[in-house]
């Protein structure tokens, strides 16, 4: 199944995370549905606060890398039906979510390690940077 | 010739804008070099160049309308 | 945190999902969400196909082992800072899910680990029952 | 004295009822027993017995108003 989606601008949204699922868990051979959502944290840096972090991207290279990615999972884990990967762009505040990934398969052991091994794939392969920005509007790339 | 010449994360910030045109350079090594004089401390930061949104390993020859891309480590999630 | 809710009748809805993420990824310092999901299946068993699962519980010991399996998680995960545990009771049509899991955590790895744990939990301890409907309106106790 | 003897999953369909009654019944071995005269094949059948929904092993004396409880295996998620 192929998602068109995988760039969306500031936070993915909870009712964004219900909807993915509806639309991947078609069907009724999924029996198992493994989801994974990073969100922003306040995290402390030399004294200053993370009030939200600024996602840029390379948005030609990363649709390449969206699609690389799905290809190693489907490749590695037969029982998966549908990988979705959403990242944001632009702002996104502490307690939102800036990076979802949707994993469906027949059964539950190859969902939970193909969602896994996604995540893990997108920390490493998606062109995706991050600036984070305290509450006192300082800034630092990581 | 001409190639567009694409900064992201910290080095678009170091290097004034995320996209500048550079003219007459026939290599990634040479446009390495111009960058470098461009962007104080280059050579000390950590990144890749891709052309063409494929990531390249050594110096590669450009042609006239290629993308080359300054990439910072990966830092998505 | 407490999650009274631990059983549905019927299906778990998709919008159930984002609204569960919603209630429990509050505050800024929860990095990482995972969620399972586990869906009915339509399984052919011996030229009988599956229309739905009727669930049946023991109510009063399934509280008691929900509250059991998440004291266990948040012994277990010390980044882990919620866990729900949300199954149907009565019929789920094939195509629906039946059992949610959400976990948040600090950092993903404890996040996705504690989801897994958890999952294999409910298999062994709920004291829950299944009886698959077939499409010819025979049935069979799994 | 009497127990509450509660029934689950294809349990409940073989003794024709989710829950019953036992009088006279001072443990769990003597329960079984009539239990198995109700239900064909008991003994044939993978499950456990709870008393006042803690799992129980071997034997167990019963109380007046006790919660006994037959459970196949669990089947959830």
């Amino acid at each position: 199944m192929s998602r068109e989606r995988y760039l969306v601008q500031g936070a993915v949204t909870h009712a964004m995370i219900g909807e993915t699922v509806g639309a991947d868990a078609t069907g009724d051979t999924a029996g198992a549905i493994s989801v994974f959502a990073g969100q922003v944290r306040a995290d402390v840096f030399d004294g200053r606060t993370v009030a939200a972090i600024e996602y840029s991207s390379y948005e030609a290279m990363l649709k390449e890398a969206v699609a690389g990615i799905r290809e190693v999972i489907f490749n590695a884990f037969s029982d998966v039906k549908t990988v979705t990967i959403i990242h944001s762009t632009g702002v996104v505040k502490a307690g939102e979510i800036s990076l979802l990934v949707v994993v469906t398969a027949g059964h539950r052991d190859q969902a939970m390690r193909a969602c896994t091994h996604t995540v893990e794939l997108v920390k490493e392969k998606l062109p995706v940077w991050k600036k984070e920005i305290f509450e006192d509007e300082s800034h630092r790339w990581v | 010739m001409s190639v567009r010449v694409l900064f992201f994360g910290f080095l678009a910030e170091r290097a004034g804008a995320p996209e500048k045109r550079y003219e007459a350079v026939t290599d990634t090594n040479a446009l390495e070099a111009m960058v470098a004089g461009e962007i104080e401390g280059l050579q000390e930061y950590s990144y890749i160049v891709s052309v063409n949104r494929q990531a390249i390993r050594g110096n590669t020859p450009l042609n006239d309308g290629d993308e080359v891309a300054f990439l910072p480590p990966f830092a998505g999630g």
